[in-house]
């Protein structure tokens, strides 16, 4: 059905929407969680950076990774000197650019669902002796669970999708960064390449129905939990 | 908007001309001189080829295609898009190893050379993308005949763009980049090191065809003044090879 | 001690002001009506609201003082606030919820156990449920075990007991009394209900439209002028200070020695020579002329009219001298007419009936007044 | 016509199942412990639930059917439901909620005044406010004004006097018994408080367990024995049926004839000749062997004990023959010894207080059993 | 500051990013409704079909819509003989695109503040005779408005910042369809074009920053309306 080059691209799509979306989380949940209910100066600035990545043309988002993340990068030299990671032309950094770039969506789901957890309950778990960190795990968390799971389809359909930041920031080495949509934009850009970008379609559709069926369930089984089925 | 859904291509407008984002910046001087000399103004839509062929065969409403390379007019011409009759290649250009201005040495390149000592332990050599972009393509093409493909092919960094290529190399990400001479000449701090061997790839031809419906004295005019002598000395300029 | 004295101010136009220092273990019930703002006096004690300005001090422990410019968070003041809504957390199930706060709790200090709790709030069959699944009433019971069961060292209840049943209340009441004796837990309650009130607190702070009424143990209160606007008029009534004089097992009885002489009441569970107060109701006072032979009044005592008040109305208020003691009457006006009241005169009081409370009589005594 | 037969089994184990049938005006209070089905009833009735199978109707209009399929619509029941918990609109004020039913009712048939309302809950100061900043009976009074404004043919009231003080309450209750009789609203109404239901109630169901125990008119079903685990001792007491004989307005008083004589009462609001019904708590009911003379008390009946039941605890009931009427009285055991009380004895029943209810005495009528 | 040229796609952009938040958001709303409240068979279908335009690359987006919108789509061809509708190389094009690609990002965000309405209030509206649409417009929608505020601030800046769908579907037409991120993907590809893509990037950020700070203070004066503040 696929090639084995198909298949290669289909495996890396998944590792890295997988792996963006892993590692943004726990920093969406932060960022919401500031965004919403903290306030300090300098937050509206904060709100916009997170953003950012969604106003721009993700092929811009891409270069300003490279003029940070590249090796030659004001942070990037940094992290291979020090510490021997190197995104450009890795599946790190094809992890990086999925991760920035749905990390605005994230976010943004997140909050909501955070905006709409009662606070009444926050206030009534530190009367029974909560500190807030414990109750922002013990009571706010769960109850934003939908959000923080719609968040995180979002950060994978957006990963699964992402394609102008990787190619810019990335570029296209094959087995290493050449996601689906890379292979797609290969075979539109040939004079047949029709059926192939229509194959590595179908499989983008399938994936993307997949997570959402899964999302379903376990949202589901989430409301059940949280009693708000 | 009610306004927004009513702009079109009422008979008026001025013609469409589809055109590769490599002749960007040559075509609107020439669009420019256009105007002034006719006083009749020309309209350019600047994208990748392919997507110019796609929206063509979806009945976009374009006067000429100039393409980045002759698949895509093959492409539209088999469709029965483009008027073959029409056909004129008045440019070319050439391909060329750049490196960055700092690291730059003039190396020459034939059969013999050694690929994997010029780009050292783990550099990396940045061109479009082999399969779709023509500088890839091209790149791809000479690389095979040279007989260095399957050695140089783990090191290829494919960008969506030779523009994205050449950034990589400006940024020093890429040791080398393969891109077209017109590229190279815009690009600040990037040296061209070596041109490829003519023979090792097919000609980088830009070709231009009247779209089908179009063919009419005035899209004939603007044809000719995009092959013509004001034309030519702009192409010149840009550093394409004027045929 | 409990030393409360703040003010603040709410968008719409309520401010409120009061001040009041009540002792620091036993009931101290806040009484008003809707909107006088109990609920705000209690929020600020949980750390829930901010007062604009005072002090809040809890058994010494400076929960706020604007001066000092103190805020002890909320979770580290440890007061188990029963909100007028439950407030159960809806992903936990009943057990969760209540085991919340006793997790959080430091072991060595659970006077509190959950059996127990379970046990007397009798949501044992709901522990695994959920709570949207509740019925109100349940919901409160579970809020009530929740709050119990994180040991606080306060004790917040804001109207608790409203969406229960006379029969649970009468269950939940005395474990209320139970743990206010033995563990000392000291308790902010909030109630509409004068009965409530009276049964179970020490000290009463009545509030009117944000501004303290009155403040102080409860049977002085209760007599004070500036009650009659707070209390309807048919909770009027008269607390007696008492001794257990005598126990009659026979009849289920026992006796009690006040400044007036004896009242015959239903037995009490507290040992001969021990305090209790109780509370006898204007309305449950009948005046004789004569000593009525004969009836089933267990209560007949000498007294002395004071004073005749006649109100608009049917009603009249009188007040009687009993020995020592003063205790008020509810009789009709036509009675007046027809007994003849007039202060000095010579009267049987007849009490039909007495509630009595079995208050640790240690925390009747005083408190110090601080503040406004 | 008020008919409901209905079974329900939730989730957790609780099944309802009640069937009975009560007039289509006056009120129907809904009685039982917490967790009995009440508000599961009442959410029916709503169309709320659903219930698994049975048949709602009201004044002849089906609601509900599930033999037939007929299932109406929430909002074409018109039902004002005053619910448990307020459920205002967070994002309209409190004019523009009280206000939102109103709007939807059409025009023609508006009985409930806008002006009228906001006046009687006394919450003209808020209405511009918004919800979250209103105390919680400042809410629960709001949600009973945008129910009643609703002009609904129904109104169903989930414990709304709870979070109200006791003037509010005091306030409410006439307004509601005048909406009652001048509008003919038929009133579903759940209550805690016997005292409440007493005062408003013609009709009573009482649940246990999502069982029905007993359903009829308030007299009939207060006197049954299956009511006895339901009621609290202390809220025994006897329904008078009598007719306003005499008023007496130097006094305030007024008099109404009963099967067994007449009693004296603070005055009532209706004409001489109407007929009113008289609530005497049996703890309100004293024993004299002789005539007492010169005592404060206004109604001295002759009466012949029927019957002396000893209880637990220091009390007995004992039950009267006055004239026609029965009464009960609660007395102490050793009264009943003292006074050598026993079937037969002629004595006099001293009345200190009774409760009248001013109802529409058409209302009174047995309504026809259905169902269950 | 700006050239006339880059005005006029700053000008573009704007318009097109409004237009296709305004045309979008009923849609968005009516389909998150449906989503979380409505239960049919093939509504798995529908969530699959709502997120696609996220999970596939643009530039297939892109194309999808060529084929079925442009002069031969075989819609397209029925919008321009019986509607006279052109939306190949126009502004209206770009609009479709640009309304198309933040469509699931709308949705989504929707829906979840859908979510959170406390149904409650919803059943309570009914007793009061609202009819369910009626329930909708009075109590659910005012109740959803931050989190639509917040999926139409999401359409906004993913219209601001889309390339792939828009070139793919009507090119890249300067006055038409050249907007922000097409002038810079035209200006990297001119001499000293450098200049001009850091000067339109800026003007991105600023919008963001503006629309942001825009959509804040009407977020709070909605909060403070609905009493959540
Ligand atoms: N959604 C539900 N799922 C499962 N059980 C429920 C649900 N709602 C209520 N119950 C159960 O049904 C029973 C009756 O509930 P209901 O709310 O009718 O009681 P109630 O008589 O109104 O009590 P209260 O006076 O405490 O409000 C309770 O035992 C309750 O736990
Ligand atoms: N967040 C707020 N903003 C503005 N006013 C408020 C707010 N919360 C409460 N109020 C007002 O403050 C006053 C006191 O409220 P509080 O809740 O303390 O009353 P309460 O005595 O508990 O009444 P209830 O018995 O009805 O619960 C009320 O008039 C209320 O409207
Ligand atoms: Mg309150
Ligand atoms: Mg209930």
């Amino acid at each position: 059905m696929l090639t084995p080059e198909e298949w290669t691209a289909v495996a890396l799509s998944l590792k890295v929407a997988f792996w963006a979306t892993f590692w943004s989380l726990p920093l969406a949940v932060l960022t919401a969680w500031v965004l919403a209910r903290a306030s300090f100066p300098g937050k509206g600035l904060l709100d916009g950076l997170v953003y950012l990545p969604l106003v721009l043309p993700k092929v811009v988002v891409g270069y300003l990774l490279l003029l940070t993340l590249g090796a030659r990068g004001f942070i990037g030299q940094y992290l291979d000197a020090w510490f021997g990671i190197k995104l450009i032309f890795t599946t790190a950094g094809a992890t990086v650019a999925a991760a920035v770039v749905s990390f605005p969506l994230t976010v943004n789901a997140i909050r909501l669902a955070l905006e709409a957890v009662d606070r009444g309950l926050e206030t009534a778990a530190r009367t029974l002796g909560a500190s807030r960190l414990d109750v922002f795990f013990s009571v706010t968390l769960p109850l934003m669970l939908p959000g923080i799971l719609s968040g995180a389809l979002l950060a994978i359909a957006s990963a699964l999708g992402e394609f102008g930041a990787t190619i810019t920031f990335v570029s296209n080495v094959e087995g290493q960064t050449r996601t689906i949509p890379l292979a797609i934009y290969s075979a539109t850009h040939v004079p047949d390449g029709d059926a192939m970008a229509l194959r590595l379609t179908l499989v983008s559709v399938v994936l993307a129905l997949g997570s959402l069926l899964l999302a379903g369930l376990v949202d589901r089984r989430i409301r059940r939990m949280i009693g708000r089925a | 908007a009610p306004g927004a859904l009513s702009a079109g291509e009422a008979p008026g407008d001025p013609p469409t001309v589809f055109a590769a984002a490599s002749l960007t910046n040559a075509f609107q001087d020439i669009g420019k001189l256009y105007q002034q000399k006719t006083g009749r103004p020309v309209r350019f839509s600047f994208a990748a080829s392919s997507a110019l062929a796609k929206q063509l065969e979806a009945g976009a409403p374009a006067a000429i295609f100039a393409s980045a390379d002759n698949r895509w007019m093959d492409y539209t011409e088999g469709k029965d898009l483009t008027l073959k009759v029409t056909r004129v290649t008045p440019i070319g250009n050439s391909l060329v190893l750049i490196m960055p201005a700092d690291a730059a040495k003039d190396v020459t390149i034939d059969a013999s050379f050694n690929w994997l000592a010029f780009l050292g332990a783990d550099g990396r050599i940045a061109t479009g993308l082999t399969d779709s972009v023509p500088a890839g393509i091209y790149a791809k093409a000479a690389l095979t005949s040279l007989g260095a493909w399957d050695t140089v092919k783990p090191r290829i960094v494919g960008a969506e763009s030779v523009r994205a290529a050449l950034a990589l190399v400006e940024r020093g990400e890429a040791v080398a980049g393969i891109v077209y001479s017109t590229d190279a000449a815009i690009a600040r701090n990037v040296k061209v090191v070596a041109t490829f061997p003519a023979g090792s790839h097919p000609p980088v031809e830009y070709p231009f065809e009247i779209v089908k419906g179009q063919d009419n004295p005035a899209t004939r005019a603007l044809l000719d003044f995009l092959t013509g002598p004001e034309a030519r000395e702009v192409y010149t300029k840009y550093g394409f090879a004027v045929k | 001690m409990i030393e409360i004295d703040i003010r603040l101010a709410r968008a719409g136009g309520f401010a409120l002001e009061c001040g009041f220092a009540v002792p620091g273990s036993g009931v101290t019930a806040l009484f008003g009506r809707s909107g006088a703002g109990k609920t705000t006096v209690i929020q600020a004690v949980a750390g829930v609201v901010r007062p604009d300005a005072g002090r809040i001090a809890v058994k010494g422990e400076v929960f706020f003082d604007s001066a000092r410019g103190i805020d002890v968070p909320i979770e580290a003041r440890r007061t188990g606030y029963v909100f007028q809504d439950a407030r159960l957390f809806p992903h936990l199930s009943v057990e969760s919820n209540l085991r919340y706060g006793e997790r959080r709790s430091r072991a060595v200090e659970r006077p509190v156990r959950f059996e127990a709790v379970v046990e007397l709030l009798g949501i044992g069959p709901l522990l695994t449920r959920r709570p949207h699944t509740l019925s109100g009433g349940e919901r409160q019971r579970v809020a009530i075990g929740r709050a119990l069961l994180a040991q606080p060292r306060l004790l917040l209840m804001d109207e608790p007991l409203a969406a229960l049943d006379e029969a649970r209340k009468a269950e939940i009441l005395p474990y209320l009394e139970r743990l206010r004796d033995e563990t000392r837990l000291p308790i902010l309650y909030v109630s509409h209900s004068i009965d409530e009130v009276l049964r179970l607190a020490d000290t009463l702070v009545a509030l009117r439209e944000g501004r303290q009424v009155a403040a102080g143990p409860v049977a002085q209160v209760m007599s004070q002028p500036a009650m009659l606007p707070v209390l309807g008029r048919f909770d009027l009534g008269t607390l007696l200070e008492c001794v257990v004089s005598r126990h009659d097992p026979a009849y289920a009885l026992s006796s009690l020695a006040f400044a007036g002489g004896e009242l015959r009441v239903p037995q009490v569970a507290r040992a001969v020579g021990e305090k209790v107060r109780a509370r006898v109701r204007a309305r449950d006072v009948a005046i004789a002329r004569t000593r009525p032979e004969d009836v089933s009044v267990s209560n007949l005592l000498p007294a002395v009219v004071e004073e005749v008040r006649l109100r608009e109305g049917p009603y009249a208020d009188i007040m009687l001298r009993v020995g020592e003691a003063r205790l008020a009457s509810m009789v009709t006006r036509e009675s007046v007419e027809r007994l003849a009241l007039s202060p000095g005169l010579v009267v049987w009081a007849m009490i039909k009936s007495v509630a009595v409370d079995s208050r640790n009589p240690e925390f009747t005594e005083p408190p110090q007044r601080h503040g406004a």
